[in-house]
Parts: C-alpha cells; sequence; structure tokens
C-alpha cells in the first residue's frame, strides 16, 4: 500500500467479487483511492477493471467485500444511488441520447429549473458552454448528439463527469478514442481537478498515459487485486511483468517481408464532405500504415473500400479486379477481409457463440448444397479459434462475455479463416492490453510475411511507426503525405496530420 | 502466441450445460409440453374433445396462422415484424373473388392473388431494407393500405360463387383420414422454412441480422436482400392463406381475416421468438399455434365464450415472457450453488496469453 | 472541426468561451425551428386537406355542424393519440388502448345504471381511475418484468378487452340508460367549441408542456432515446415508464368516458383497432417510432388529419370503402417524407463539413 | 419445463357440457354476442326450451363475421347437437359448415338472416321483404310528405335481408305512382356498429344538402342515427324510420326526433324458431312445403315455399304505443 498522508481514503475497496453466472468477473477486487490524487487502474483485458467500475457504480451489486465510500461502509443498488453520493463515472462505451442535444445530455436529470420548475435552457447552454471552454473544444451544445464521431461523445462523456463536481470521478478508458491534442486537455482538466482535493481513478492500456498523469497506480491480474505502486517508484517493465506475470520483451515484432504485386489498389475515391481524391496502394507482404487525427476520415476510407458504405466516385480493385461499390461481398469474393473499429458492434454478432461467429464468413463455403448443421460449423471454426488461441474452447460460449482482447481474436479469427489477400484492419489494439497487443502486433507481421497485404488505421502514432513499411497520412478526408518506413518520424507524420489546421490559423 | 504453434485443446465442461439441458431447458421444450398436457387434459375431460371431427376442425381453423407463422417467426427472428398479413389474406381473397367473378378460374385467379401478396410483401420489404424504415411503422400503414384497397375493391358486398370443386379442396381431407388437405401444402412449407432457417446459410444470416444487423452487413451478409425476401415470403404466403381462407368459406370479403395478425403474432411470441430478434425455433412456434388453437377448440367445446378464452391467450402470452424473467431473478437470488468444478486454468508464468482472462471455474 | 491545436497547457476553468458562437438570433432560430418541424408540415397538409373538402361542399366546414364535427369527432383520438405519444416517445407501445377504453366506457355506464346520480365528475373520475390502473399493469409489467410492451400490451389488449366482454355479458348501453346532461357533455359546445374538444386542448397543453419544460419529460425522451444508457446514467428508468403507462391508461379511460358521453351506446366493439389508429396518428405527426423524438403536438395534428380525411373523403367525391387505403398511404407517406428529410439534412451536413 | 395445468380447466363453469341422452339440446347461435335485438330473440328462444323441456345455450362471436361463426357451428358438429338456431352472417360461407353440422345429425334452423335455402332446414322469416319494404316506405313517405330525397342507412352491404329489403324497396318507389316524387339518393353502410352508423349520418346530412328521410332498416344504425339528429341543427327536418327495439328508440320517439318505427317482436322470434327446431328433431316435420306445426302460445304455423316460416306483419311503433313494450 502506498503511504498517504489523509485520513480516510475517498474510496477503499477490499476483496470485492462480482460474478455473471459461471463467469467470475472481479475475483477480489481491491482499491483505495485518496483525495486529491489519480489512481490508474490497469490490468489486461479481462482483468476485471470495468467490472470493478461497475460495482463502484451501482451498475452491478457486489456478490461479497467491502465497499466503503469516504470511511462509510455503502452499497449502491442503482447509478442513481452512487451519483447522490458524489461519483461520476465515464464508461468504457459511450452512453449518450442521440436525439437530444448535446446540452441536454450533459444535464440530463439534473437541469438547472427557473421559477415554476421549469426547465431554465438558456442557463444550461451558458453552463455547457463554459464547460466546453474549460475543455477547449469546440462543439455546438444545441446540436443533437447523432452523428457525433466516437471522440466527440467521449468528450461529452468527460463534461458531463466534469459537470458532476462529484468529490470521485472514475474514467474507464477515457482516452482510448481521443487524439494526442485532446488527450493532453483532459490530462489538464484532471490534474485541476485533482489539485481542487477530488480522487481519480482513471484506467488505460497506454503506459505513457498512466506515467504522465496518474500518481499511484493498482494493477489487477485475472480478476484479483495484484500490487499497488507509487508511479515514481515504478516502471513501465515492472508493471508489464506485474500485469501479464512475465516480460514482454518486443512490442513491435516487425519481421522485414518481400514486398510484392499490388493486391489493393484505390483511385480517386471520393465522397462529399468524407474523404477526397483518395489514391492508395497496398502491395503483398507490405504493411501500410493509415494515420491521422481522429475525426480524420480513415475508418470512413476504409469502410468505403470494403464496400460497407457508400462512395461518390473512384474505384477500388483487388489484384486487378474491380470490386462493386457498396458490396462487402463482392470485397470479400474479391480477397478482402477487415477488422473494423468497434468490435462489438460490428466486427462480432456479440450475442451468438464464438462458432457462429468465426465460421460467419465462411459459411457458404463449409454448407453443403446451401444446407449448414451446427457440426459442421464446430469442425471448420474449431482450428482457427484455437490457432488464435482463443481463451476458450468452448466454442458456442456467447461472444458478449469475452473479455476485450479474446474478443478481437475471434474477430481477427473469422477472417483469416476466409483465407483473404488483403486485411484491412482498424485500430488493431484499441482496447487491447500489452500482453495481447503483442501478440497482435507478431501476428500482423506474421501474416505480412507469409504475403498478405495489411492496410492498418491506428491512432497510436508508435504502433503505426512501429508496424508499417510504408505510412499514409489523412488530414481532413485527403491524404497529405505519403511517408517510408524510414523517413515516418513522429515529427513528419505529425505534421502531414495537422498541416490544414496550421493553413487555417 | 504466434499463429502456426497449435494451443492446447482445453475443455471448459463448466460452460456448456449438459446436452440434454440445452435440448430440454428450452422455451420451445417448455410450449411443446405445455401444449401435449393440454391436448392430454381435453382428451380426459373435455366432452367430445375426442371426437373424430375435433382433429379436422381444428387443423382447419388453425392452418392460416400456421401458414403465416413461417414466416412471420423468420421476419420476427430478423427484429422486425409484419403487422400486414391479416390485410394482405384480405386482399388476396378480395382479388381472387373478382378476378373469378370477371371470368377468371380459380388457378389462374389465385396465382395472381399471389403475385398480388408478393408485390405487397415487395412493397413492405423494400421501404423497410432499402429505404430503412421501421417495420412497425411501415407494415401499420401497409395494414390499413391494403385493407383500404381490399374494402375499396369490393366495397362490403361479398362474392360466394367459387367453382364447387376448388372449395372442396380447400375443406376436404386427405383420403380416409380426418387430416385436411391443407396440411399438405403446409407440412411442404413448412419443411421448407426449417431448412432454410436452421440448415441454411441463409437461416444464419437471419440470426445474424436479428441480434447485430451492422456487424452481419460487415461480414458480407446482405441485410437489405435477406429483409426483402422475407417479407415477399410473409406476402406470398399470407396471400397463400387468404386463398385458402376464401374457398374454406367459399366467399370473398374485404373483411376476411381481420385481426388475424396479432394471433399470429401472440402465435409466434407465445412460441418463444424474441421481439427483439435473434431468437426462436419453428418448432416452438409451431407449438404455439397448435397450444392456441387447441385452448380455444376446447374451450369452445366447454361452450366457454370467445372472451374467456382471449384472456386466456393473453395471459398466456404475458406469462410467457414474464416468467422467464421471473425464474431468472429469484435464481440469482437463490445463494448460488458451488458450480461444477471446471478445470482451473493454471497461470503459469510463462503464457502470457493465458494469464490475460479470467479464469471461468467455480471459485469454491 | 472539433479538435484545435492550443496547447494544452493554456487550459483552464476561466477562460474565455471557445465554443463555436451561433450564427443565428434566438428569435430566427426559433422560427427557423419551427419552419423545419414536422408538426408544421402535418399541420399544412390538414389545412389542404380541410380546404379541398370546403372547396367542394361548403357545409364541411362552414355549417355549425360541420365545424362542431371538425373539432369534436378527433378528440377522442387526440387523447389516445396524446397518450400513445407519451408512451412510444420512451421506446414503448401500449396496444391495450383500445381494450381500455372500452371497458371504461363500460364502467361509465354502468355506473350510471346502478347509481342513478351519481354526480357526473365522480363517474369520469373513476373512469380516469381504471384507466390508470389498467395503465399501471402495463407499466408494472413492462418496468419490472424486462418485457418489451408490444408483447405485454399485444397479451392485456386480449385480456382487457375479455373481461369487458365477461363483465358486460350480452349487456349493453343505451343513450336511455345516461343522463341527459352526461350525454350534453357530448355535444355541447363553449362559444362554438366543443366540451370534448377543450378537454383534450387542455390534456395536449398540460402533457406537451410537462415534456417539453419538466425533468420528467426530458427524461421520458432520454429513457426512449437510449435505454441502456438511461440505466447506466441513473435516471429512473421505471418510474417514468411507469409514468408513461400509467398517463396513456388513464387517458384511454377518460377516452371511453367521453365515448360514451358522444356516442350513448357501448357496444362490444368499443374501440377495437382504435390502438393502431392512435400509433398511426402518433407516427403521422412526426414521433419516432423507436422513440426519443417528437411530440404530443404533432400527435394531435395526427389525429386531427386521420379523422378529417376520414370525413373528407365522401366530400371529396371518392367512394369511402376506399378511406382506409388513403390513411394507410397518408401513413407512408408521413415516414418515407421523415426519412427523406434526414437524409438531406444529414447530406448538407456532410456539405457544410466539406465547405468549412 | 412448466407444468401445463392452466387453460383447459377453467372453462367447466358455464357449458351444459354434452347432450345428457334422451333431452332435446339446441344452441343459439346469432350473428354476435352483445346485441339487444338477440338478446331478445335468446330469450324468447330459451323460453320456448323451458316449455319444451329442452336443453339451450347460446354461444356466438364477438363480432358478426362469418368465419368466426364457422367454428360454433363445427362445435356443434363436435358436440352432435340436435339442433342449432341461426343468424347467418353470410348467405353462403356458412354453408360447408352447416352442411357439415347436418350430416353429423344436426337439424339447422336460420332465422332472422337465411343462409342459402339449400343448406338450411328451415328459415324462420320475421316478415316477408315485401311487407317489410312497404311499411318502411309507407312510414317515411308518410313523414316526408310524399316527395324529397330520401337515403337509407344500411348495416353491411352482404346483409342478405337487409338487401333484400333495399331491392324491394327500390323496385316500389320505380313502380309505384305514390312514390313517383321520392328519389333514393344514397345508400351508406354502418356495419352494425355504432360508431361507424352515427359517422355515416353525419357524412350523409353533409353530402346532400337537402335530404328529407332517411331509412334504418337495421336496430343499431337507427338508433345511432337518432342520437345524432336528436341533438344535430337537422332534428325536426330530416325524418327517420326504419326497423328499432322500443327500448333504444324510445328517448327519441318522445323527443320527437322519430316519428315512427316498424319491427317484430324478435323474442317471438327466437320462440317460434325453437319450436321450428323442435318439431324438426323429434320428425314431426321435415321442412317440406305445407308441414305444419304447434308453437306454443303462438299457435300453429305452416311450412311455406323455399322451406320458410313466416312470422307475421311487422309492427308499427309510436309515440302512442310504445310505453306498452319492454325489449
Ligand atoms: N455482463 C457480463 N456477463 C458475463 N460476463 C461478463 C460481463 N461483464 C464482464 N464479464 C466478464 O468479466 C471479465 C472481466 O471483464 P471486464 O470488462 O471487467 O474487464 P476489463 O478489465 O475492463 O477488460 P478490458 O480492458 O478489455 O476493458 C471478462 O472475462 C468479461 O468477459
Ligand atoms: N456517425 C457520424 N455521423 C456523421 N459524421 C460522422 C460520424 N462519425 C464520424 N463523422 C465525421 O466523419 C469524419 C471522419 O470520422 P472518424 O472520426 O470516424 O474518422 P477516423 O479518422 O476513422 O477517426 P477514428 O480514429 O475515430 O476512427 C469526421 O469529420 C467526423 O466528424
Ligand atoms: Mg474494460
Ligand atoms: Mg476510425
Amino acid at each position: 500500500m502506498t503511504a498517504t498522508d489523509t485520513a480516510a481514503p475517498v474510496l477503499e475497496l477490499r476483496d470485492v467479487s462480482k460474478s455473471f453466472g459461471p463467469v467470475v468477473a472481479l475475483r477480489s477486487g481491491s482499491l483505495r483511492v485518496d483525495g486529491g490524487s489519480i489512481h490508474a487502474l490497469i490490468g489486461e483485458n479481462g482483468a476485471g477493471k470495468s467490472t470493478l467500475v461497475k460495482v463502484v457504480a451501482g451498475v452491478h451489486r457486489r456478490d461479497s467485500g467491502v465497499f466503503e465510500l469516504g470511511g462509510e461502509a455503502v452499497d449502491f443498488s442503482s447509478t442513481a444511488d452512487s451519483k447522490g453520493a458524489g461519483i461520476a463515472v465515464i464508461y468504457q462505451e459511450p452512453t449518450l441520447f442521440p436525439d437530444l442535444s448535446v446540452t441536454e445530455n450533459i444535464f440530463m436529470g439534473r437541469q438547472p429549473l427557473a421559477r415554476g420548475r421549469r426547465i431554465d435552457r438558456a442557463a444550461m447552454i451558458t453552463e455547457a458552454e463554459g464547460l466546453f471552454a474549460r475543455l477547449g473544444v469546440r462543439i455546438d451544445p444545441r446540436r443533437p448528439a447523432a452523428g457525433l464521431s466516437i471522440a466527440d461523445q467521449q468528450i461529452i462523456e468527460i463534461a458531463k463527469a466534469i459537470s458532476l463536481d462529484a468529490r470521485l470521478l472514475v474514467m474507464d478508458e477515457p482516452t482510448a478514442a481521443l487524439s494526442g491534442v485532446e488527450v493532453d486537455r483532459l490530462f489538464a482538466v484532471a490534474r485541476s481537478l485533482r489539485d481542487e482535493g477530488r480522487a481519480l481513478v482513471f484506467i488505460s492500456h497506454r503506459f505513457d498515459e498512466v506515467f504522465a498523469l496518474a500518481d499511484t497506480v493498482t494493477v489487477m491480474r485475472d480478476g484479483s487485486y495484484i500490487d499497488t505502486r507509487r508511479i515514481d517508484e515504478t516502471s513501465p517493465s515492472e508493471l508489464v511483468s506485474l500485469m501479464v506475470g512475465r516480460d514482454v520483451d518486443e512490442l513491435f515484432p516487425k519481421v522485414a517481408a518481400t514486398i510484392g504485386e499490388p493486391v489493393l489498389q484505390v483511385s480517386g475515391l471520393n465522397r462529399s464532405g468524407v474523404f477526397h481524391d483518395i489514391d492508395l496502394e497496398v502491395r503483398a507482404g507490405e504493411i501500410v500504415g493509415l494515420a491521422g487525427l481522429v475525426g480524420a476520415g480513415r475508418s470512413e476510407v476504409a469502410r468505403a473500400v470494403f464496400g460497407v458504405d457508400h462512395y461518390d466516385s473512384g474505384t477500388v480493385t483487388v489484384n486487378g479486379k474491380d470490386v462493386k461499390e457498396h458490396d462487402p461481398r463482392s470485397a470479400i469474393r474479391a480477397g478482402m477481409a477487415f477488422i473494423p473499429e468497434d468490435r462489438r458492434k460490428q466486427g462480432l454478432v456479440i450475442d451468438s457463440s464464438v462458432t457462429r461467429n468465426v465460421a460467419g464468413v465462411i459459411r457458404r463455403g463449409i454448407a453443403k448444397a446451401g444446407l449448414l448443421t451446427a457440426g459442421m460449423e464446430n469442425k471448420a471454426a474449431g482450428p482457427w479459434a484455437s490457432r488464435l488461441e482463443v481463451k476458450t474452447s468452448a466454442l458456442d460460449m456467447n461472444a458478449a462475455t469475452m473479455s476485450g482482447g479474446n474478443q478481437q481474436k475471434v474477430v481477427i479469427a473469422k477472417w483469416l479463416a476466409t483465407n483473404p489477400k488483403l486485411l484491412i484492419i482498424d485500430e488493431p489494439t484499441r482496447g487491447i492490453d500489452v500482453g495481447t497487443k503483442a501478440e497482435v502486433h507478431r501476428l500482423l507481421s506474421e501474416l505480412a510475411g507469409q504475403g498478405l497485404a495489411i492496410l492498418m488505421i491506428s491512432s497510436e502514432l508508435p504502433e503505426v511507426l512501429g508496424m508499417a513499411d510504408r505510412v499514409l497520412v489523412l488530414c481532413e478526408g485527403r491524404i497529405t503525405a505519403e511517408l517510408d518506413r524510414a523517413e515516418a518520424t513522429p515529427e513528419a507524420v505529425m505534421h502531414a496530420a495537422t498541416h490544414h489546421l496550421e493553413d487555417a490559423s | 502466441m504466434s499463429a502456426t504453434t497449435e494451443a492446447p485443446a482445453r475443455t471448459y465442461s463448466a460452460y456448456s450445460a449438459p446436452l440434454w439441458q440445452r435440448l430440454l431447458l428450452t422455451r420451445e421444450t417448455a410450449v411443446i409440453a405445455l401444449t401435449a398436457a393440454v391436448i392430454l387434459y381435453s382428451i380426459a375431460n373435455v366432452p367430445n374433445f375426442d371426437g373424430p371431427l375435433t382433429i379436422k376442425f381444428l387443423l382447419q381453423d388453425i392452418a392460416p396462422i400456421l401458414l403465416i407463422a413461417l414466416p412471420m417467426t423468420l421476419v420476427i427472428i430478423t427484429g422486425e415484424i409484419d403487422l400486414s398479413v391479416a390485410s394482405i389474406m384480405g386482399l388476396s381473397s378480395v382479388l381472387l373473388g373478382v378476378l373469378h367473378e370477371g371470368g377468371m378460374s380459380v388457378p389462374a385467379a389465385a396465382l395472381l392473388a399471389l403475385l398480388a401478396g408478393l408485390a405487397c410483401g415487395a412493397l413492405n420489404g423494400f421501404l423497410i431494407a432499402y429505404v430503412g424504415l421501421p417495420s412497425l411503422a411501415v407494415t401499420i400503414g401497409t395494414l390499413a393500405l391494403f385493407r383500404g384497397i381490399a374494402v375499396g375493391l369490393l366495397g362490403t358486398k361479398a362474392i360466394t360463387d367459387f367453382t364447387e370443386k376448388w372449395s372442396d379442396l380447400a375443406t376436404g381431407t386427405i383420403g380416409e383420414t380426418k387430416i385436411p388437405l391443407v396440411m399438405i401444402p403446409f407440412a411442404v412449407l413448412a419443411i421448407g422454412f426449417v431448412v432454410l432457417l436452421h440448415f441454411s446459410t441463409f437461416g444464419r444470416g437471419v440470426y445474424d441480422i436479428g441480434l447485430n444487423d451492422e456487424a452481419a452487413h460487415f461480414t458480407g451478409v446482405d441485410v437489405a436482400r435477406t429483409k426483402l425476401v422475407l417479407f415477399m415470403l410473409s406476402g406470398v404466403v399470407s396471400a397463400l392463406a387468404g386463398i385458402y381462407f376464401t374457398l374454406r368459406f367459399g366467399s370473398a370479403r374485404g373483411d376476411n381475416a381481420t385481426g388475424y395478425e396479432l394471433q399470429v403474432i401472440a402465435a409466434v411470441l407465445l412460441g418463444g421468438v424474441s421481439i427483439f430478434g435473434g431468437r426462436g425455433r419453428l418448432h416452438g412456434v409451431l407449438a404455439g399455434v397448435v397450444l392456441i388453437g387447441v385452448l380455444s377448440s376446447a374451450l369452445r367445446l366447454e361452450s366457454v365464450t370467445v372472451n374467456v378464452t382471449n384472456i386466456i391467450v393473453g395471459l398466456l402470452l404475458v406469462a410467457s415472457v414474464i416468467l422467464p424473467n421471473v425464474l431468472a431473478a429469484a435464481s440469482s437470488r437463490l445463494p448460488r450453488k458451488a458450480t461444477p468444478a471446471a478445470p482451473r486454468e493454471s497461470h503459469t508464468p510463462d503464457n502470457a496469453a493465458s494469464a490475460g482472462v479470467t479464469t471461468r471455474g467455480s471459485d469454491s | 472541426m472539433n479538435t484545435d491545436v492550443q496547447p494544452a497547457s493554456e487550459v483552464s476553468s476561466g477562460e474565455a468561451l471557445l465554443v463555436e458562437p451561433s450564427r443565428l438570433s434566438p428569435t430566427r432560430r426559433a422560427i427557423t425551428t419551427v419552419l423545419r418541424s414536422r408538426e408544421l408540415s402535418i399541420f399544412l397538409v390538414l389545412l389542404a386537406v380541410v380546404v379541398l373538402a370546403t372547396s367542394k361542399n361548403n357545409s364541411f366546414l362552414f355549417s355549425s355542424d360541420g365545424w362542431r364535427n371538425f373539432l369534436l369527432n378527433p378528440s377522442i383520438l387526440v387523447l389516445l393519440a396524446v397518450g400513445q405519444g407519451v408512451v412510444i416517445i420512451t421506446r414503448n407501445v401500449d396496444l391495450s388502448v383500445g381494450s381500455v377504453m372500452a371497458l371504461t366506457a363500460y364502467l361509465t355506464g354502468r355506473l350510471f345504471i346502478d347509481h342513478p346520480g351519481l354526480p357526473i365528475i365522480v363517474v369520469i373520475a373513476a373512469c380516469l381511475l381504471l384507466g390508470a390502473v389498467l395503465g399501471l399493469v402495463n407499466g408494472l409489467l413492462v418496468a419490472y418484468g424486462k418485457v418489451p410492451a408490444l408483447v405485454i400490451t399485444l397479451g392485456t389488449l386480449y385480456i382487457y378487452r375479455g373481461i369487458m366482454l365477461t363483465w358486460a355479458g350480452s349487456d349493453r348501453i343505451n343513450a336511455g340508460d345516461l343522463p341527459r346532461e352526461f350525454l350534453r357533455l357530448g355535444t355541447r359546445s363553449v362559444l362554438g367549441v366543443p366540451m370534448l374538444t377543450i378537454i383534450a386542448v387542455l390534456v395536449l397543453a398540460a402533457v406537451g408542456y410537462y415534456l417539453h419544460t419538466a425533468r420528467g419529460g426530458r427524461e421520458m425522451y432520454a429513457i426512449g432515446s437510449d435505454p441502456d444508457a438511461a440505466v447506466l446514467y441513473g435516471l429512473p428508468v421505471r418510474r417514468r415508464l411507469l409514468a408513461a403507462f400509467v398517463l396513456s391508461g388513464a387517458l384511454a379511460g377518460l377516452a371511453g368516458a367521453l365515448y360514451t358521453a358522444r356516442y350513448g351506446t357501448v357496444s362490444s366493439s368499443v374501440g377495437s383497432g382504435i390502438e393502431l389508429q392512435a400509433v398511426a396518428a402518433a407516427v403521422i405527426g412526426g414521433i419516432a417510432i423507436f422513440g426519443g423524438s417528437g411530440t404530443v403536438w404533432g400527435a394531435a395534428i395526427g389525429a386531427f388529419l386521420l379523422v378529417t380525411i376520414n370525413r373528407a373523403l365522401p366530400s371529396l367525391g371518392i367512394e369511402d370503402f376506399w378511406q382506409r387505403a388513403v390513411v394507410g398511404a397518408l401513413i407512408l407517406g408521413a415516414i418515407v417524407l421523415d426519412r427523406v428529410l434526414a437524409v438531406r439534412q444529414a447530406r448538407k451536413l456532410a456539405e457544410s463539413r466539406d465547405r468549412s | 419445463g412448466c407444468g401445463g395445468d392452466d387453460g383447459g380447466d377453467s372453462g367447466s363453469d358455464s357449458g351444459s357440457g354434452g347432450d345428457g341422452g334422451g333431452a332435446l339440446s339446441m344452441t343459439m347461435l346469432p350473428k354476435n354476442l352483445g346485441n339487444a335485438y338477440f338478446d331478445t330473440s335468446t330469450k324468447g328462444a330459451m323460453t320456448a326450451a323451458d316449455e319444451l323441456g329442452a336443453d339451450m345455450e347460446e354461444v356466438g362471436p364477438e363480432t358478426g363475421s362469418p368465419d368466426a361463426q364457422v367454428s360454433y357451428i363445427n362445435t356443434v358438429a363436435q358436440q352432435g347437437k340436435d339442433a342449432l338456431i341461426i343468424s347467418a352472417n353470410d348467405p353462403d360461407a356458412l354453408c360447408d359448415a352447416i352442411e357439415e353440422a347436418r350430416s353429423a345429425d344436426v337439424k339447422v334452423v336460420t332465422f332472422d338472416a337465411d343462409t342459402n335455402p339449400e343448406c338450411r332446414d328451415l328459415f324462420i322469416n320475421q316478415a316477408t321483404s315485401e311487407g317489410i319494404a312497404a311499411k318502411q316506405l309507407e312510414l317515411i313517405a308518410e313523414e316526408i310528405g310524399g316527395s324529397g330525397e330520401i337515403a337509407i342507412l344500411s348495416a353491411s352491404a352482404n346483409a342478405t335481408n337487409q338487401n333484400a329489403w333495399i331491392a324491394t324497396m327500390e323496385e316500389e318507389l320505380a313502380s309505384n305512382p305514390d312514390y313517383a316524387d321520392i328519389e333514393l339518393v344514397d345508400t351508406v353502410y354502418g356495419d352494425d356498429e355504432d360508431q361507424k352508423s352515427f359517422d355515416q349520418t353525419e357524412a350523409l346530412l353533409q353530402n346532400h344538402p337537402d335530404l328529407k328521410g332517411i331509412i334504418s332498416p337495421t336496430t343499431v344504425g337507427i338508433a345511432a342515427a337518432a342520437r345524432y339528429l336528436s341533438d344535430s341543427e337537422y332534428k325536426g327536418q330530416v325524418a327517420l324510420t326504419g326497423l328499432g327495439t322500443p327500448n333504444q328508440m324510445r328517448e327519441f320517439v318522445e323527443d320527437g326526433t322519430v316519428a315512427s318505427f316498424a319491427l317484430w317482436n324478435p323474442g317471438d322470434l327466437g320462440y317460434l324458431a325453437t319450436y321450428a327446431a323442435a318439431a324438426l328433431v323429434d320428425g314431426s316435420i321435415t321442412g317440406e312445403e305445407g308441414d305444419s306445426f304447434e308453437a306454443g302460445e303462438l299457435g300453429e304455423f305452416e311450412v311455406g315455399a323455399d322451406g320458410t316460416v313466416l312470422l307475421g306483419e311487422p309492427f308499427t311503433f309510436n309515440a302512442d304505443n310504445i310505453g306498452d313494450f319492454d325489449f
């Protein structure tokens, strides 16, 4: 335990457990957070961090253990209780009301009232503008939340949490969707809150952030508390070994691969309002990184190439053959595989079994005369699931109950099963812990070595620089730079990613 | 881990319930058991239920619902709903009558009526799948539209002079048995739909769409086309039911089969299909239809008014969706018994991959 | 763009506004909101129907009966559509309103027969209460049973009507059984506006005001917009759902009493099929079937339009057999229009991003 | 799974179950339940059944649709009842089911609304079409002074009896010189629903500003039309007559909305149908033209052409006599 100077900690959890049916999500979670400090909570995917957070928030009720707030035992049965007790939570997934305005989203349930218990809309909007100013963002407080990018949504969540004026602020991976600039701004706000004497819990998979922000760090593994360290008394490698129980040697195991013929050729791709004049080429054995600030339109380009979205003009060819517009099936037939950024919503049929998910794309191939049985699917999916060591051979397990990292492996397995020539992978390691991250990187590298063409979108600069043979930078829907592995320095990429902004200001 | 080394296979038997449990403890089994129980009870206690005519009348009565329940199950599994089925029945009935009166033979008129049903389904499907409108709203609209066209074409008059041969076919039975002839096309369709839903790639797509249509789209399932096909199937089968209905009663009227949509949906939901989509199986649905049919037949024989039957059907429907939730809530309140011992995963320090995930064994 | 290259160190709580100021003055904004609203477009359709029908046949509007019926006939559907609208805004639906209406319509008659001399206000209160209780049953089942409202209220649609028919047996309420005063409530006018219309408009105004300006009302929108987020947010979801269903039930109860006042007779088919009309009115009026948006004003105008079209068709020389087809086409037209507008709006947003 | 205990047993309260050996068992199947007119006819039938020592039960659908009636006819066949007394919702749609019942030895008597003559044994006719049509024309002509526009508010467009009356009225209007100045401008259908009939009345008045009179040959229709007229500006301007029951119409006759209307006694109709059914069952008649039977206090009746038994002439109710009736 850390040395603390305040008497009662703001939050104290001891040996808290929580199970969902047979799944033990939290075995013995412990956490002690003091006022005026930022406490990082780290652990691999599925370590139980989010579950712990949800117990604190009153979403889940713990099965056993001690839960104290400011020294008093509490037992929340709903999120309203935790809010009342002065806890603000940013959940891992943004939870906005798309039909309501940004302002209403922030103040829902506690809107300022005028006479006659009428909502005072003007006051509310002024307050929202103040919040955005504090966060340094420009969002129209009157616009509906629908249509905001994930990053914007995350910012609204942060504004919401800050406005609660809580004594304890819990942030479950708030930065996963944010770009560097926005992360910096968030951190500034977090520090000012700490300086006001509040307690903050911060969950992230990015060590640089943990070391930049936190005062103390608690490591969890397999639903259990492992250790707590002062940040200035520990090192990334020590934390990694605490997290995974061993040393992770190489995060970006880039293997040099022989680069072959062009596989994917995109030319003149346009979609008004989203991206313009996109030309790109990915060769066999090559990993092309697509970098840019959040909201630059990288995902949109990828989605259009794969055919899940429309585009206005341009052509996409794989191995010289045209791929029909807005027709994922034609893309799959041509040999494309696409691992989208949001695996719960896009990558997986989350309430379906692992088998059904893995066999999802290839089932046409395994069917006999169009007919299909569960046995045939199991037989086809089994090898792929175990090849990626998806953490269960219980293939009929529901994908929803798996942790993020394992879900990502299921998605990868599902696409590798199609034996693709080109893999488009959007944020391959978003929200994935270090251990699994390294595995994913090694896998990508190996696949490229086997001659697969890979187009990789990532918001993590080290990932792009570490993995890609070539880096394309997107800014406001246009490709602003094409950099070789040698030329691709952080400065060069950031310059290209922001040059429109610089021109403007 | 690497992509080339095979991981040792592990079994997590705690996760998969034993096969017999998975087969027996389902909504479908419960509905079938309840249906069987009601049938046995009625045979023993309801006068004349064991009579020779019961099975014939019962099957004739539920035939249209059985038919429409087939495509409706698929439609609801995709997370959509089709409220316009009864109106399509009415429209096909009127078309059959009007065309027959205009001098067309019954088969020719029936074919055109089927095509009209297909077109109605295509309109629904197009608006829902390609324009992206919510099916509840669209089919409330077409419910009024199709019924309105039917009533508009024929007013409130009825056309009743159908060739004897064809009405006999609709009311006839198979050989010496008491099974109505209409069960033959129904059986063919039922087998077709079971294969389509449970044993085909199309059917897997149907479930995927119901669970998560965005992910299905990303996986190459043609969501829009699947929905269009299902609504067209729903339309054409409804038209078939309308034709059967018309010939059975020998009367084509604009208001034929009014209100059947709710009966069909009630039966489908009773049979264990989730209104949210993604869950449900055809045998449960067919049992649900039979259950409602047997109940009304037995209650009618007991001279219970249709009101009481409706109350019972309503209660069954509510209970069938509430009970699983109540039971689940109740069982989670009970102290958790130690789960069967699962192979405990060892956290070997040299295996990063296995250490990353919670063990799912018991903590006893 | 929502990113900014300003260094983080400059950010502090006291800083000046960086929010892009809205270029429109408040009045301009209010005007554009109204002009773009679905309520206005549906109102224009209503106006067109009335103008057309009146130009063919003066007495459609300009006779004392024509005017009265224009206002009077939709009143009952307006009440149901308002209740239904609130329920749909919370992403639920109440299919049992027709049956609730039947039960309370019969209750009205029964009370007057069994307790002659009972004040009218007591009878109406009893109907409101019974409706609220029936709505509460729906709400409890939906909120605590965690089951979709479509299924629950489909079940209670059967159950409530079954209860009504069993209770009524072969009984039937005739105008002769009811006090004259009560019947006059159904047709009386104040300053040329029928009483029933006044009641409906008062209810509409109260509910509309609540939804727009009260926390509870906004929470209903939030719940309909994303029910899971509402739970995570800590909104009193169950309480709001109960309130929505109780309101819908109570308004259906009121509608039942007023139906009896208006038509004088209660037969077994009172209100059957009206639930779909109420849903249709809400949808035509711009309430999204999946909740979270729309207003009860729209639902009320939708109800007016539905009823008025029915009345106008014969005047327009269309056989009244085609009424339902026209209503169906109207519903489809309304939702397709919504969709087209939404797509255009999205395209505009995209284009504006291009230009910026 | 769950137990299968609900459902089946809750229905054993009301029904008399099967037919207890020798006792005569009959089922009364009106167009729909909850209709005052049919309640009265059922009451008459029950009285007759008591006199005959027969078992009689009433079943019926909620709404007047033929397919719902078919299920009840089937049930009667299953139960092997002796006789079915029915008012048909459709002349053709019920025939197959009725034939099935007859082949299970059920005698079928229709009343109020007939099916095709081939499918039933007897039809108890409340009055001849001519008699009813003539009576209503006579009443309306008298009230509008022999000239002007009139309209008809009927039940549903395929109600057999209504259509027969309307056809006869149309012929009579065209051929009878007394009615030369009367013009039938519209026929609308209220489907025997209160609200629809009410709204149809409104539409009629709105679309035909010169309308002088309305004939509504259905009890639901005339009551709804009277309700509409009684507090509209047309009260006293537009005459209304047709077929109604005294209890429903009393108020409107007393307040002057309606001067007179006609009807037979539906109770007598049910009573007669029951006696006719009993006579069929015991074999004393077969339904041939010329057969005759005793119908309790109503006296003796003879089967006419097409297996029809006629109850008598319609009766005219007006302010002078309405107080004498209670049904
Ligand atoms: N509602 C649930 N039902 C069943 N299992 C669950 C549920 N929620 C979480 N789990 C399981 O509990 C374990 C811990 O999950 P949790 O989300 O807390 O992990 P985490 O540390 O936040 O992981 P990540 O870094 O991926 O967000 C996982 O194995 C997960 O599958
Ligand atoms: N749901 C949406 N509706 C409308 N516009 C959107 C939506 N999502 C994103 N956009 C806009 O599209 C553009 C690109 O979006 P997006 O943020 O997904 O790009 P990206 O480069 O893939 O970023 P990310 O790293 O978040 O995936 C931005 O201008 C964004 O505001
Ligand atoms: Mg998490
Ligand atoms: Mg992206």
